[in-house]
């Protein structure tokens, strides 16, 4: 069986979807690999290291697609992409396929079997593969670091000759697997951390980390059997803007991450909550690429609201793109692994798997998923 | 040598073997502490062979000569390995000692008058029974140590109404010789004698080689006693006391030492019996342990791989965990932390904590890679995990989280789960684990369990 | 009121046994198994006097016995103690002044 | 009731008393600990009038009755501020009972033959005298303690000399009544109490009122040391058992105390007569102090404050630090931290320090914030800081570190200051504070002798 | 033979005595201080049976003093120290099962 | 005693010279403050706080400098900013004296009293003013969040069901007062910490830091009673890169703070150390400034040599510049508080004081300080 992969072409994109150490474990399962030159250039891995794990580098893009029973990638494929994909082959990626049904038709259209990182389920089993929430870990990470970055404070306390500084105050808007993150990093570095989220298991979570929970009354709020938080009803919405406004004006870092799947992100900062913060402060804004949690936020852009710096880049584990593109290529590994059968040398995404129902948008030319089926 | 000149050097004697016995207790003086007990010996016997009330010093100058040289080819000889071995040789010599003082002791009542003959028939027969069952019991760990019989336990049916009845007849003689204190004495006597070593093989039979050392030392406790009821029966003090100081001292001994293979002392005198009857019945129970308990067990380990999960990061133990890890350590311990990838509520979760702890990153395992080496761990210690290390994930095909590879701390000698409640995890799935044969629930807070322990390793 | 005193005595006795073992490291339990053992071989003491009485011969015979048995314990005893400890000495590194 | 009934009896008692004292030790048992010494005291009273010596309670009866009202309102109407007055009164009534039970038991000597007699003597001498002491010396530490007379230590020229005088006297009386028991023995026997009485007096006024606790459980020992020579002088077992098990728990009691106190017990003792020799000479003497006793101090401290320096970094001391803190704060002691600004080797060194092992910020106070209530911290803790506690910098004008503003520890309660040797810091300039008198120095590395104390806190 | 037995008594309660006391909490010196003191009014036996007993007419006034002084003694410290605990128990925190 | 404060005009520079919380102290002390429109932008401090302390915002420039008795600013003065200055008045800033003599020239000729905040000493008595260590700190701190800002791999160990990542290996050379704060910022981040300086005494405080101190065999290396490093001899040097360059090799972070004072820095991390590291790792150079630790580096450039970037910024503790101000204005505080005598409301900076001796270059129109009086 061979494994193509091409380069990444979204704009801003520096993760690849195979690193040599998982090329050279998957070859020695027996598959064969073919590449795209300057495949983990951008993550920090060189042809050289590819060609050493045994990885052929292709000629040309079309010929890494074209060649290719299966198809690594981390993006969606751009349309002329699929014109050059072998019908019948399986492709691999973030798709977005809520919002991109043009894509998933044209996949569909070409007879590829288009599996979405996204719909991996949040199972147990699936967890090696989890790759939104792998990424989702490093953001977490990452926004604490531009935060830091950006303010013009510095986080720790000290208490030296030239006097005393007190530590940063960061306030986490979401806790979930980014937001987690984001508190342990804030934390390590010696800020004092708040902490909010809608879901009520995750104050426990949240002190787990030497952290405090904003306690914010809001009723009755739940969370879906994967684990996402539920929507808020609007009346709850004002419940939580109204608790939080103290907290962020006294923040000299807002880190937000509240997201609902499938849904835009909730909007619970508002102007009126930026300019209540001190000329310097810093948002950072992890939610932008879904509609944003800040009011204000502009997506890749840094955004000065009178002296308070909203960050609002998207694609976080970019910026750590050789971490990420490591777990990445792990999650992508575990799944090839799940369904490799060694004996008879066979790669089988059986329909009845869990995963795999949950995962492939389309196969046979049909669009298989039930959440987009019947549209 | 005045009787009262005498009483006061056994006093003497006597304070020399409770200053011995507690330095022996500790490593920095242990071995002043066994010259001490020496000097109290030495001393004790001087005054005795200057005693007015000896007049032939022949056979106790051979006797005694021979004894020593005996002692001391038999000290000198025996290897390192052989120590336990040749302690319960050393323990059944004394114990055969009080049977045959006692027995001679026989001798001497006519001396006196009738008056306290019934005070004296008892203590003699309670120095031959102890002294009896010292000698044969000690024999049979000897023999079960050094493999010269089999080590397993042996038992046969209706073994214990067998030891039963070897009892009721042994108290049977004893009746009979106070009723008739001069008819019929000798037989009764040979009769109490082959009654005491029948029964002492019978209570040591059917326990296993690996709980020999505790037998030895519970019968060195009984020698002890046997000391101290020769005493009683010849009327001499130091024999009395020092006696029951030893088998004091021997009791709370043995005790620690079941403590320190995690059994109760009735679990280890009676498993052989038990063993054998219920087997599949200990599925579905708990146990669990004190956390005095589990440093005891600790203490023994050579090997220790802790086991993190989100109850550490509840309970915030992770410092306690660090400094756990370091106290095992320098006693000599091998010590590693187990990292499973899903611990916790986000990745990387216990590797925050346990950073911020100062644990090295050296001594961070990988799933794969302890569960290797799972079956070499003397203990686990599981600290506020659950799912991670459920074995259902592994062995029940219906389980919600079967397939999920998990840590197998359930295939290490010993596990400690340290929890505040049976309550399952994340996963709201229960736990097999609680319930496996090795392992023992440290119910409480992570953080004040661990702290516990620390305080008995620092204590 | 020599019973009482032998009353006192005993139980006296029992009580110190039971207050001078608390905490012992895993590494001094045979040692101290066997130290004690030694001390039980106070026996000797006893039979000696019997011994060294004015018994009829069988039990001057037992006892002198009863000499050779007590005296194997204690002497062997103390000195396979020392062993034990010489040994256990030796591995324990020279601790500075805390 | 057969004198062997009551023998045993004693032994249960004595038994009672043996677990009422164990379990009083530790605040989980102490309740019921008292209740055990309580019963075996019922127990030995009631078996006592049983006896068939006692031919006439009339006496008991009245004596009794008043004594128990006595005392029952006596208990009851203290104040808990009063406890240790109370306590002193009821401890010289003790010993002035053995004194008469001494006394009397001159008396009881007639009846018998003149066989013992010596023994009796010496044993009612000791009981008369210890009795005495006792008496006197309570009766003075109550007065000191409820400011019935001047608190502070009483002394005068050759006060020492008197005291011995007095002793040589007593013991000239006791020497007379022994060569001639029958002549002049009432005049002795009222010298001798008048004598101890005084002895009591001279031994207790010139301590300080702050050392009476001390002192009270001291005389609490002599009391059962007279209760147990009073049981030698009538020959009664319990008096002889329960008197020597009080006066050697009182010994071990009163040196624990002291140990709390920081002080020896001869310092508390003969403190009075030297203080007013030797006040300037202290300057230049170190006083070490080891993790126990420093242990006994911070127990007994109500608010401490921790003052971190390079040498915690270097031994990487700062999570037994925190662990000490929370420990501190679990026992109800106040705990802050106050970091100096150029405590370390860089800025925020300490920050970075306290900060990886949990310390909450609120915890830490800056230099002028602390300096300004440092007088009432009973003890400031020195962790491997010098030259930042340096009181040089405030007093010196000539040291090189003239002018730096630093923590003055010094004028806090008690200073412990741990570290290694009497090196001194980055500056290279000598320390005063260690010389003071409020300073103890732990030697030592300061992680270790900081687990040390955690040690003792925990076990 | 009973002066020995009296020696073993003395020497075993006494070290029995140094044994049964090794670390007491601070809060717990005064309480223990004030419970030993009640046991030490023991003497208050001895004093009944000099009470009781046929002794002249002064030994037994003496005698009848010290119940009287020792009752004080042994009733009151008993009391007290109960009194002591009490408070000390009210001030401690329940502690969950360890 | 009138103070004045203009705003910093050197490009890049963020800083100020006096934070309102100072001001407002200096007011109650008696002094009276005159400050420039816009003093604390960039640190963020808008001109309300000024006046709400009490400060008058001067109607230009030139008003705030020629009124003032007492000139506090960050930077060295621009030569016009010299021309306004009331002839003895005092000026107190950083001034790079050996280096601008002409400055030095200009400043003196014009009758004013320079003090120059390099030049306070090292003393106990002195701590409180020594701008170079609090400003040193905080570059420290800048140098890791920059670090990690730029560097493709996570700082942290984290084992997650996407696999291991190892933690980043950060080498910290020069472990003075801004590498020690580099340290420790590192370990707090979670990475394996190794560092290297030439004073023997610096092994233990790395250690006291958690990290590990690398030892290379130097023979004999001094320090000068300031505590400053001497220079090596050029073998030294090269035992030095020898020993080092397995360590870079290996290092995903390479953090320079070697510096020698007053002369300018070693040239210790060469171009093949450079290219032996992996692509992707980041080497911030903190001595660019004084000329650079690394060869290649550029300042106020991210300079990618093969795949490995060297971060030359200078100026770090602008990047924190809220923090940096604030100790650099409680410097500046404690310099004037500790000249203040309270009763006759004088400001008297005695010639015969140790502090005063070194720190003042020029003063009644002559060039007194010795290191440049007989040049
Ligand atoms: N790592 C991730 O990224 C991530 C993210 C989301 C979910 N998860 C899931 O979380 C689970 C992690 O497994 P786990 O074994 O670490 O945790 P777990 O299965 O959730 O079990 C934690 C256990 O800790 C005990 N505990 C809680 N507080 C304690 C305290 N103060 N002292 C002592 N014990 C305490 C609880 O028992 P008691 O109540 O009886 O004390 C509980 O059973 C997995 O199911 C995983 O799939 C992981
Ligand atoms: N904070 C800064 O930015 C900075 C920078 C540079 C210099 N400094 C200077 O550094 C000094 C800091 O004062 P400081 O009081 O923190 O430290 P210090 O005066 O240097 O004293 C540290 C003390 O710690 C003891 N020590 C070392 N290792 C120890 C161990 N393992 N256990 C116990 N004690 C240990 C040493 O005594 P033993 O050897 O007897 O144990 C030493 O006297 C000041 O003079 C300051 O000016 C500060
Ligand atoms: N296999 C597994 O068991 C597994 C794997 C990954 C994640 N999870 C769990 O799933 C949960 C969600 O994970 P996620 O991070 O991907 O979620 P997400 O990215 O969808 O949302 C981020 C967080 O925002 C919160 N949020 C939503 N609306 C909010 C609002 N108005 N205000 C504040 N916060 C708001 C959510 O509760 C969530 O915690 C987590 O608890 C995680 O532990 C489980
Ligand atoms: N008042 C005080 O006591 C006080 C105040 C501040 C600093 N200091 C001390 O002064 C010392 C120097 O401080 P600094 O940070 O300003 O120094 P710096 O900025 O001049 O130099 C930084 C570091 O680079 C090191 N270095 C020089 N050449 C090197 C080489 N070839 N390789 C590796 N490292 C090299 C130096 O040793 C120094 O540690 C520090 O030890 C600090 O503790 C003392």
């Amino acid at each position: 069986m061979r494994i193509g992969v091409p380069v990444e072409t979204w704009p801003g994109e520096l993760r690849t979807a195979l690193v040599p150490g998982n090329a050279k474990k998957l070859i020695r399962s027996g598959f064969e690999i073919i590449a795209e030159s300057g495949l983990g250039r951008a993550s920090g891995f060189p042809d050289e290291e590819y060609t050493d794990a045994g990885v052929t580098i292709g000629n040309d893009r079309g010929e890494v697609l074209s060649q290719a029973d299966l198809v690594l990638r981390v993006r969606q494929p751009e349309p002329a992409d699929i014109e050059s994909l072998k019908s019948g082959c399986v492709h691999v990626s973030f798709l977005d396929p809520m919002n991109r049904r043009e894509l998933v038709d044209s996949l569909a259209a070409r007879g590829v079997t288009a599996v979405s990182m996204e719909m991996i389920p949040r199972s147990t089993r699936a967890q090696k593969m989890d790759a939104l929430s792998s990424q989702a870990n490093l953001a977490g990470y990452v926004t604490v670091i531009a935060a830091a970055n950006h303010c013009p404070k510095i986080f720790p306390m000290m208490m030296t000759p030239s006097g005393t500084i007190r530590p940063a105050k960061v306030f986490v808007i979401g806790a979930g697997v980014a937001g987690l993150q984001a508190i342990a990093t804030a934390k390590r570095l010696g800020a004092r951390v708040e902490a909010f989220d809608t879901r009520p298991v995750v104050a426990e979570q949240v002190r787990s980390l030497g952290a405090k929970f904003v306690e914010i009354d809001l009723g009755e709020v739940g969370q879906t059997d994967q684990g996402y938080a539920k929507a808020l009803t609007p009346e709850q919405i004002e419940l939580q803007k109204a608790g939080q406004a103290k907290v962020i004006a006294e923040s000299d870092v807002v880190i937000t991450t509240a997201q609902l799947f499938g849904r835009p992100a909730p909007r619970i900062v508002t102007a009126e909550m930026v300019s209540s913060m001190q000329p310097g402060s810093v948002i950072v804004d992890m939610a932008v690429e879904s509609g944003g949690n800040v009011e204000g936020a502009v997506l890749n852009e840094i955004v000065d609201v009178g002296g308070v710096n909203i960050y609002g880049f998207g694609n976080l584990p970019s910026q750590v793109s050789r971490s990420a593109s490591e777990m990445y290529s792990n999650n992508l590994f575990n799944l090839i692994d799940e369904f490799w059968d060694a004996e008879t040398k066979q790669w089988n995404l059986s329909p009845d798997d869990e995963i795999v129902q949950a995962a492939v948008i389309t196969r046979d030319g049909n669009i298989v998923h039930p959440m987009l089926e019947d549209k | 040598m005045s009787e009262e000149l005498i009483g006061a050097v056994y006093i003497v004697s006597a304070i020399l073997f409770v200053f011995g016995l507690k330095l022996l207790g500790s490593p920095a003086t242990a071995v002043r502490g066994n010259q001490l007990s020496t000097l109290g010996m030495l001393v004790a016997v001087v005054v005795t062979l200057g005693s007015t009330d000896i007049i032939d010093y022949r056979w106790i100058a051979i006797a005694a000569a021979l004894g020593a040289v005996v002692g001391i080819v038999a000290a000198q000889r025996v290897a390192m390995t052989g120590m336990p071995e040749m302690v319960a040789l050393f323990n059944g010599s004394g114990g055969l000692a009080s049977l045959l003082v006692g027995w001679a002791a026989l001798g001497m009542e006519g001396a006196e008058g009738d008056s306290q003959s019934a005070f004296t028939i008892i203590t003699v027969l309670l120095s031959i029974l102890i002294g009896g069952v010292t000698f044969s019991g000690s024999l049979v760990a000897w023999a079960k140590l050094s493999e010269t019989m089999p080590s397993g336990a042996i038992s046969f049916p209706g073994q214990q109404f067998v030891s039963l009845i070897l009892l009721v007849a042994t108290i049977g003689c004893g009746a009979a010789m106070l009723a008739q204190p001069d008819a019929g004495t000798a037989m009764l006597v040979y009769a109490v004698i082959a009654l005491s070593v029948l029964l002492g093989v019978m209570a040591v039979i059917p326990i296993g080689g690996a709980d020999m050392p505790v037998v030895i030392s519970l019968l060195n406790s009984y020698s002890g006693l046997a000391a101290c009821a020769a005493g009683l029966a010849i009327n001499n003090t130091i024999l009395i006391v020092a006696g029951a100081l030893v088998g004091a001292a021997g009791i709370i001994l043995t005790n620690i030492m079941c403590k320190a293979m995690n059994r109760s002392l009735s679990n280890v005198l009676f498993s052989g019996f038990t063993a054998s009857k219920s087997a599949a019945k200990v599925e579905g129970e708990v146990k669990p342990i004190s956390p005095d308990d589990a440093y005891l067990i600790l203490e023994a380990a050579s090997s220790v791989v802790m086991v993190p999960g989100y109850g550490m990061a509840v309970a915030q133990a992770q410092h306690v965990v660090r400094e756990l890890g370091e106290l095992l350590e320098e006693h000599g311990t091998e010590v590693s932390y187990a990292i499973h990838p899903v611990a916790g509520r986000m990745p990387g979760h216990m590797n925050v904590l346990l950073a911020e702890a100062n644990v090295p990153y050296d001594q961070l395992i990988e799933m794969d890679d302890i569960n290797r080496r799972i079956e070499n761990v003397d203990v686990a210690i599981v600290i506020g995990a659950n799912d991670v290390v459920n074995p259902a994930a592994r062995e029940d095909e219906n389980s919600p989280i079967y397939g999920m590879p998990i840590i197998n701390v359930d295939q290490a000698r010993t596990v400690f789960v340290l929890k505040r409640s049976m309550a399952s995890g994340f996963s709201g799935v229960d736990n097999p684990l609680f319930f496996k044969e090795n392992t023992r629930m440290l119910f409480g807070d992570a953080k004040q369990s661990i702290s516990h322990m620390i305080a008995e390793f620092k204590g | 009121m020599e019973m009482v005193f032998l009353g006192f005595v005993l139980m006296l006795s029992i009580f110190l046994g039971f207050e001078l073992i608390s905490k012992v490291p895993a590494t001094l339990h045979t040692p101290l198994m066997s130290g004690a053992n030694a001390i039980s071989g106070i026996t000797v003491v006893g039979a000696i006097t019997l011994a060294g009485g004015e018994l009829a011969g069988w039990a001057t015979l037992l006892a002198a016995m009863a000499v050779f048995f007590a005296t194997v314990n204690v002497v062997g005893g103390y000195m396979v103690t020392d062993r034990m400890l010489s040994m256990f000495k030796k591995k324990d590194k020279p601790e500075a002044r805390s």
